[in-house]
């Protein structure tokens, strides 16, 4: 499906399992309204999640990336947001000498308990991304193309 | 790989906000989908049935339904999967109700929103493999953590059902907030009457170990093998040796140690055992007020000690245990009703909590069963309740229903009128919550037989006046503001999650919500499950409960013990990780970061290699993001299908 | 170079306990240096230490692993020897370090854009401050600090790290870290779209050839390479700007608190791409969060190999 | 003790007259403590109740207008003695912080505001900047066997989130300072309840009902004198002491005092100085009384 | 009593106004009456506070705007300090007074005449010139000053003056209630 011209953004998040995609569903349940633009990656955790993920789905045309976890100490797994938060940190600091600007990514911290603060993050975080606008697309290559030929080839 | 999408209409939860016909058109058009349409219940028999039919008739060998979060039905569709012969991780769900339909009403973002969401889900989907569980024992024993009524039902339950229990309290004694009720409700039963036999199952029941004036410290392992340490704290008494014959109690010249029994109303000897009916029945030094630990003087209970029991070096002691399941039953504390400084922040001596007030009432409490303000020790005439103290209330950082205190409160004007037959009650409530078997009746009665006033307004300050207070409030149905001198006035303390909460949360690997309750792994569904496998809960730990809802969830949490044991063996989760041995190159930087030690080394063909344990493995991840060359993938998680999922949204 | 026959003293007397002592000889013309296998004594007359030996030659190490073998190193190579014993790919007790006091290697691209494209290079003399270079007939002389490597001009380890034998005398730096990294902060000051812009001419040039991952010391995955493999399946095989440019990040990433500078990446391009400023932004906020710098303490754990329950200077963002 | 006690000093429109002892007292001890008081030049009414009955913008710009002389000053604090003028230059500051409201108030300004300046009651400085201790060593006629009770008023402390001082239901800053004059300080149970305000003119029943409930309380708990720190309170309480009287059928003779006096007469300050003699209810046998011998 | 028909009278755009001109949220009220319980003046008030906010929910404008109640609030602040949902209602109530100024009600006149004569005062000299401000204020009401007995009390400690303060900025606080006057007029 294409992006909505001139309503949505693209924008992916990477949701650990145990907190912030339970807080997700909790803000569902609460029925506490959210733009539109997000689209939920989950993974179990969010030490899982490669900061080349994240570079990819910038470099692939996203327009902002949302991380978010377990609050610091209340990882499912212990320690995972503890790794999380140093490479997440690194790749923040990193993104400007790539001429992405960091305001096109963000990581925190939610609860499964905490439906209203997801809300708010991503508001907050959508706000964000439609202020900053598009980001600089890579043209030239036959991306349906390419794709086709990936998919084809796996 | 031929896929099939199913796109959920949840009755109108999504189709109110989803076309989900456009959506299952939409996905015809994604790589590897052969089959696609929308249904009314997916979750519902002809849902799933439906779904067995069409993999059966278009020879599909994948599946995503598009409906509810994974988190409620994905264990649902993974059996459908199954029974239609297809391996259970051939299956993705595409969430577009708690994500999209529920937090939104643009039809036309919705709609959009959710195909990309089944793009994303067969985008991956075409990377899953088969994945199969290995099987591996169980420890069929069980730690219950708390010995409140919640936790003293969970603990028999299981004994019962033949299994050995390991019971830890942080107290001295089981019993927990109900040993201290003098009278329960909607009966007025005596709370000791109903709750000793109990605890007496609990000592003398041969499977159950009972490990009091203990902590958890520490908890390693996983659903079937937990290893836990459990800190024995000092008491400074050979409780082997301690008969509990009270004869230390009797002589100890310390008459001002802490009653935390009850409710500091009383102090209590240095050396002491709560109260008559305790399980275990063994003596404690508090070692604050005990002359012998602070200045070496003293020492008469050990000379009266007819079993030498008494230790005054004593330390903490740690012990492990091993179990394969765990019942957390932690209980509530009570709010600090001090920062209410209008209702004079702890100043009054004759304003008190309801607690004070159960073991004030309370035939073995201090002061014998009589009501006697603590200021003066008279009997008190005009009793003043005041409903929702640290409850409801946002100012003060708690805006729950703790449930159990209007119950209570009518409880105790009516235990008032019986100790005092020419006194009045009178109580302030806002609204009066009685959703229980005969609760509501019993409230009409304490107004219709009992003669207790309420008013329907809050209290907006308490002040003394001579020998009595007066108590402003509101009744808002009369519509005036209103004055009462009273000569006592008992506060229904709200309920709040119990110290250190927090901390056994961390340590059990489970979660909490922000008022530090343990939350459940689903709110209908699962109550007393936690998202941590073989963790459960029971009673008031997981939010405000009455006496039998706490014990309704420990036989609940005791059921799911015993069936999680019913195998001999558990099936692990084949969600781990594992090793491409020719993509290793033996860095170890895997082992240095799994956060389980999940990881070991082994010599292949005189190379290093990392290798998964796969039963110890609890597929968080870290080591699949850690290593350069991505020789170690999280199955179900793999880079491959975490990057197809990328792929699918962002088409440059 | 007065150090040369002090180190060739050292080399004969340890090659009896080592299979291999590996340095530079000279190359194909007298302007180049390659590197050099010592299997016997006579190989080591062919040794050359001086301004024309960049190789670092630590990137032979991990192939050899097994071997006894013996290394000599600059400042900047020894500290990628210790992140390879600090990373275990390498042992302790089978490598034997040869150090000396480095007054920095040329960067032949300068001394090309000076010179031109010449045919044959006749001779070249090094000194210490001055490069005589004769090509064709004409003699060019060209000061060293017009020459000189950038890494060179703020090096702050010229002397190595960790060596069991060390010729000469030690050579003193007044470089600070903020010198070294001067040429990230210009550019990362320029507007965001200038500097996408810039990667995406820049890496529209890379031929793919790996040239740079081959160089790197640090590249240990070699045939694994996740540029190449399809499981995980991260780059397409497309020659596509997106890809390449995807490549150098995820050499950044790999190397991220484990590169130690040494340039050999930027070295090795052949169409001189700047992606050692990728390494050095990287490196720059390692030391920045983590005060942590690779290859100086083979005894230290890499910053994202570990964490702090309370990190001293990831402040929780209003986030 | 912080050298830097150096103040914007306003003392409000009632300071010039029906509380013309409270300023004469506050300037008195501060004098005597170190503390330096720079009377905002040409200051203006802060439009008290009225104002803020009418009009927030309107309310904050009358004491925006003084905020803003005090930026003038270069001095970083301002305070006063009235907790009503506090009120409005505190409300006015909590504000403006908002943009939009801020630049509605300057609209109305001939200097406009931008904030920058800390309001604080004297009260406050002297038990924060300058310290107990600090007070306690300057005592030369302790208070031994006055009997009070200090009354705070409603706003001194409330609403807590603008205020930001004392507990907004007991504070204690003046009973910590009774004490520390050596006077015996009773548990009075209405210390921010309301006096009936600037109700005197238009509806003196309500003061009449309001602060003859305060005065029975402190009759109830046996203070032989009230202590305020608001010119309001304190006229309401002394000045209409006859006429509670007569509407309740009541016979108090409470002295009410400023604290500010209680700390002149306690640092040895001459009565006059302190306008003792302004005071409506005499206190002449209550200050006799200090320091007799069985004060009974 | 009457029936009210709340269909008919429910005033949403009143509601709207309150908020608005408050910041505060109306729908977070729950009527548990702390308000009423705290406030010193509920004894003199037609409505009790927390009748007043459940009024305003209903949006039952003209009830709220006549009410005495709005007049006779003194902006002690016990409503909002104890207000379990942390709402402002000191400020609630101010701007109901706003409003009911500008809609031309004052069913307290006395307390009005007060307000607006103090007003006065401080527009014409700067400051208040108290004897000013009270002749002003009998002159307005017409009514015998009550607190003759006060006078006495007061003149020989040279507590009031009789010429009124004279302070150089008071064109300039002049300016203040113009500039307030043309605004409001907008």
């Amino acid at each position: 499906m294409p992006i909505l011209e001139g309503k949505e953004l693209r924008i992916v998040g990477f949701l650990c399992n145990w907190c912030s995609y339970g807080g997700a569903d909790t803000a569902g349940v609460g029925r506490f309204k959210q733009p539109t633009d997000l689209r939920v990656i989950k993974v179990p955790c969010s030490g899982r999640i490669d900061p080349l993920f994240i570079v990819k789905t910038l470099l692939a045309g996203a327009d902002g990336v949302l991380v978010s976890g377990c609050h610091p100490r209340d990882c499912h797994y212990t320690e995972g947001n503890f790794y999380a938060r140093r490479r997440l940190e690194m790749l923040k600091r990193f993104l400007p000498i790539m001429g992405i600007d960091a305001k096109r990514f963000e990581y925190t911290w939610v609860s499964a308990s905490e439906g209203q603060r997801w809300q708010e993050v991503v508001t907050k975080f959508t706000e964000q991304i439609h202020e900053l606008g598009a980001a600089p697309k890579i043209v030239g290559a036959e991306a349906e193309e390419t794709l086709k030929l990936m998919e084809a080839a796996l | 790989m031929k896929i099939g999408v199913f796109v959920c209409h949840c009755g109108t939860n999504i189709e109110g906000t989803v076309d989900t016909a456009a959506v299952a058109a939409a996905s015809r058009e994604f790589p590897g989908v052969v089959f696609a349409t929308d249904t009314m219940y997916a979750c519902s028999e002809p849902g799933q049935d439906g779904i067995i039919e069409a993999i059966k008739e278009h020879k599909l060998d994948g599946v995503v339904v598009a409906s509810c979060t994974p988190r409620m039905h994905e264990p649902t569709f993974r059996r459908t999967l199954e029974r239609a012969g297809l391996n259970r991780y051939l299956f993705e769900m595409a969430n577009i109700r708690e994500h999209v339909s529920w937090i939104g009403k643009d039809r036309e973002a919705n709609t959009n929103k959710s195909a990309d969401l089944v793009r994303m889900a067969a985008a991956k989907l075409l990377k899953n493999r088969p994945l199969f569980s290995k099987q591996f024992p169980v420890n069929k024993s069980v730690m219950v953590v708390g010995g409140g009524v919640a936790g003293i039902q969970a603990a028999l339950d299981c004994a019962n059902g033949g299994l050995k229990v390991v019971l830890v309290e942080k107290d001295t004694t089981i019993g927990g907030k109900m040993a201290k009720l003098d009278k329960t409700f909607p009966t007025v039963d005596c709370s000791s009457c109903v709750l000793g036999p109990l605890m007496v199952d609990v000592a003398q029941h041969p499977n159950i170990n009972l490990h009091a004036y203990s902590e958890i410290e520490e908890v390693n392992g996983y659903v079937g093998n937990f290893e836990i340490k459990v800190k024995k704290k000092a008491s400074y008494v050979d409780w082997d040796a301690c008969t509990g014959c009270g004869l230390c109690v009797e002589k100890c010249p310390s008459r001002k140690a802490t009653d935390f029994f009850n409710e500091k109303l009383a102090t209590t000897k240095a050396i002491n055992i709560p109260f008559p009916q305790a399980i275990p029945k063994k003596a404690k030094i508090d070692p604050d007020f005990c002359m012998k630990i602070q200045k070496d003087k003293c020492g008469v209970c050990a000379k009266v000690c007819p079993s030498e029991a008494i230790d005054f070096t004593q330390k903490d002691e740690f012990i492990t245990e091993n179990v394969g399941a765990v019942v957390a039953a932690t209980g509530f504390d009570l709010f600090d009703w001090t920062v209410y400084g209008q209702y004079g922040g702890g100043k009054y001596p004759d304003v008190i909590t309801s607690l004070q007030y159960e073991r004030m009432l309370s035939a073995s409490g201090p002061s014998e069963g009589h009501i006697k303000r603590p200021s003066d020790g008279k009997e008190p005439k005009n009793v003043v309740f005041i409903q929702c103290v640290g409850s409801r209330d946002k100012s003060v950082g708690r805006p729950y229903c703790s449930g159990f205190c209007c119950m209570y409160t009518a409880k105790q004007t009516i235990l008032t009128k019986d100790h005092i037959p020419d006194s009045q009650s009178h109580v302030f409530y806002m609204d009066i919550r009685s959703p229980g078997k005969l609760y509501d009746e019993f409230t009409r009665r304490a107004m219709e037989e009992y003669g207790a006033n309420y008013i329907r307004g809050r209290v907006s300050m308490i002040y003394p006046k001579g020998d009595n207070l007066v108590v402003r409030g509101a009744d808002t149905l009369m519509g005036a503001q209103v004055e009462i001198d009273a000569d006592l006035v008992v506060l229904a303390v709200g309920a709040e999650a119990s110290v250190g909460a927090t901390d056994l949360a961390k340590k059990l690997r489970i979660s909490y919500d922000a008022y530090g309750f343990f939350m459940e792994g689903h709110p209908k569904l699962k109550p007393v499950e936690t998202n941590t496998a073989g963790v459960y809960l029971a009673g008031a730990c997981q939010g405000p409960k009455d006496i039998p809802a706490s014990v309704a969830q420990g036989s609940a949490a005791a059921s799911k013990v015993l069936g999680l044991f019913s195998q001999d063996m558990l099936a692990s989760d084949p969600q781990v990780s594992v090793v491409d041995i020719k993509r290793c190159i033996g860095c170890g930087k895997c082992i240095q970061t799994c956060p389980f030690g999940a990881i070991k080394e082994i010599d292949f063909r005189g190379m290093k290699k990392a290798d998964v344990i796969e039963t110890i493995c609890q597929g968080c991840g870290i080591c699949t993001s850690t290593c350069p060359q991505g020789a170690v993938q999280l199955q179900h998680f793999t880079d491959n299908q975490i990057l197809a999922e990328v792929n699918a949204i962002c088409r440059f | 170079m007065q150090n040369l026959e002090d180190l060739k003293e050292q080399v004969r007397k340890a090659l009896p306990e080592l299979d291999v002592v590996i340095g530079w000889t000279g190359g194909y013309d007298p302007l180049h240096a390659t590197p050099h296998f010592i299997r016997r004594d006579e190989d080591i007359d062919k040794l050359q230490v001086n301004a024309l030996c960049v190789h670092n030659l630590a990137t032979y190490l991990p192939s050899m692993r097994g071997k006894k073998v013996g290394i000599i190193v600059k400042g900047c190579d020894s500290r990628s020897v210790v992140e390879l014993l600090q990373e275990k790919l390498i042992d302790r007790e089978d490598v034997t370090i040869f150090g000396f006091g480095c007054t920095g290697v040329v960067d032949q691209t300068k001394i090309r854009r000076i010179v031109g494209d010449v045919g044959n290079i006749d001779s070249c003399e090094v000194s210490g401050s001055e490069v005589k270079v004769s090509a064709s007939g004409t003699e060019h002389k060209l000061a060293m600090s017009d020459v000189l490597s950038e890494k060179c001009a703020t090096c702050r380890y010229p002397n190595a790290v960790l060596s069991d034998h060390f010729a000469g005398a030690e050579i003193t730096s007044t470089a600070t870290f903020e010198d070294g990294y001067k040429d990230v902060v210009e550019f990362e000051e320029k507007p965001e779209e200038e500097k996408f812009g810039f990667w995406l001419k820049e890496m529209d040039r890379c031929i793919r050839c790996y040239a740079c991952r081959n160089a790197c010391p640090m590249c240990v995955c070699r045939d694994h390479c996740v540029a190449q493999s399809r499981d995980p399946h991260w780059l397409s095989q497309e020659a596509h700007v997106r890809d390449k440019w995807m490549f150098q990040v995820i050499h950044a990433y790999h190397l991220a608190g484990r590169c130690t500078e040494c340039g050999e990446c930027q070295r090795a391009c052949p169409v001189d791409i700047p992606i050692l400023l990728f390494k050095k932004k990287m490196n720059k906020e390692i030391k920045e969060v983590f005060d942590y710098e690779a290859g100086i303490n083979p005894d230290a754990t890499p910053p994202l190999m570990t964490f702090k329950a309370e990190e001293d200077k990831i402040t929780e963002r209003k986030w | 003790m912080s050298d830097s006690l150096n103040y914007a000093y306003y003392p409000g429109c009632s300071g010039t007259g029906t509380s013309i002892e409270y300023d004469m007292s506050t300037r008195a001890i501060c004098a005597k403590l170190g503390i330096t008081l720079n009377e905002i030049p040409d200051w203006s009414c802060c439009g008290s109740t009225p104002a803020h009955t009418v009009d927030h913008t309107l309310s904050s710009a009358l004491s925006a207008r003084n905020l803003a002389l005090v930026e003038k000053m270069n001095l970083s604090t301002a305070i006063t003695p009235c907790p009503s003028c506090l009120t409005n230059l505190k409300t006015a500051t909590h504000r403006m912080g908002k943009d939009e409201f801020r630049d509605d108030v300057n609209k109305l300004l001939d200097t406009p505001y931008n904030g920058g300046v800390d309001t604080k009651s004297v009260l406050q400085i002297i038990v924060e900047d300058m310290g107990l201790d600090a007070l306690k060593s300057k005592v030369v006629k302790p208070l031994k066997g006055l009997k009070v009770a200090a009354y705070y008023g409603c706003i001194m402390n409330r609403p807590p989130e603008v205020m930001n001082f004392d507990d907004p239901e007991h504070p204690m800053a003046m009973d910590n300072i009774l004490t520390a004059l050596g006077a015996t300080v009773l548990p009075f149970p209405l210390k921010v309840e309301c006096c009936g305000a600037s109700f005197g003119i238009p509806r003196k029943d309500i003061v009449m009902s309001l602060s003859g409930k305060l005065l029975d309380a402190a009759q109830d708990i046996g203070a032989t004198a009230l202590v305020t720190a608001c010119p309001l309170c304190q006229m309401n309480l002394d000045l209409r002491q006859d006429q509670i009287n007569s509407a309740n059928g009541a016979k108090h003779n409470i002295p009410v005092f400023y604290y500010t006096q209680l700390i002149g007469l306690a640092l040895g300050l001459d009565e006059k100085e302190l306008g003792i003699d302004k005071l409506c209810v005499s206190p002449r046998k209550v200050i006799n009384d200090i320091g007799a011998e069985d004060a009974s | 009593m009457e029936i009210v028909n709340i269909t008919k009278s429910y005033d949403s755009s009143f509601v709207k106004q309150v908020e608005k001109e408050s910041g505060q949220n109306m729908s977070h009220c729950y009527q548990c009456g702390n308000c009423t319980a705290g406030c010193p003046y509920t004894f003199v008030y037609d409505q009790p506070v927390n009748q007043i906010m459940r009024l305003v929910q209903a949006g039952q404008k003209e009830t709220v705007l006549k009410s005495k109640s709005l007049w006779l609030c003194a902006t002690c602040e016990s409503c909002t300090t104890r207000c379990p949902n942390n709402i402002d209602v000191a400020h609630i109530m101010d701007v109901l007074r706003h409003m009911a100024r500008r809609e031309g009600y004052a069913p307290v006149p006395t307390v009005k005449s007060f307000w607006d004569s103090f007003l006065s005062s401080v527009e014409k000299h700067g400051r208040v010139f108290e004897i000013g401000l009270l002749a002003s204020y009998i002159a307005k009401t017409g009514r015998f000053w009550t607190d003759v007995d006060l006078g006495p009390k007061v003149l020989p400690k040279g507590k009031m003056h009789f010429k009124p303060p004279q302070i150089q900025g008071k064109e300039e606080v002049q300016k203040i209630f113009n500039r307030f006057k043309e605004e409001s007029r907008k």
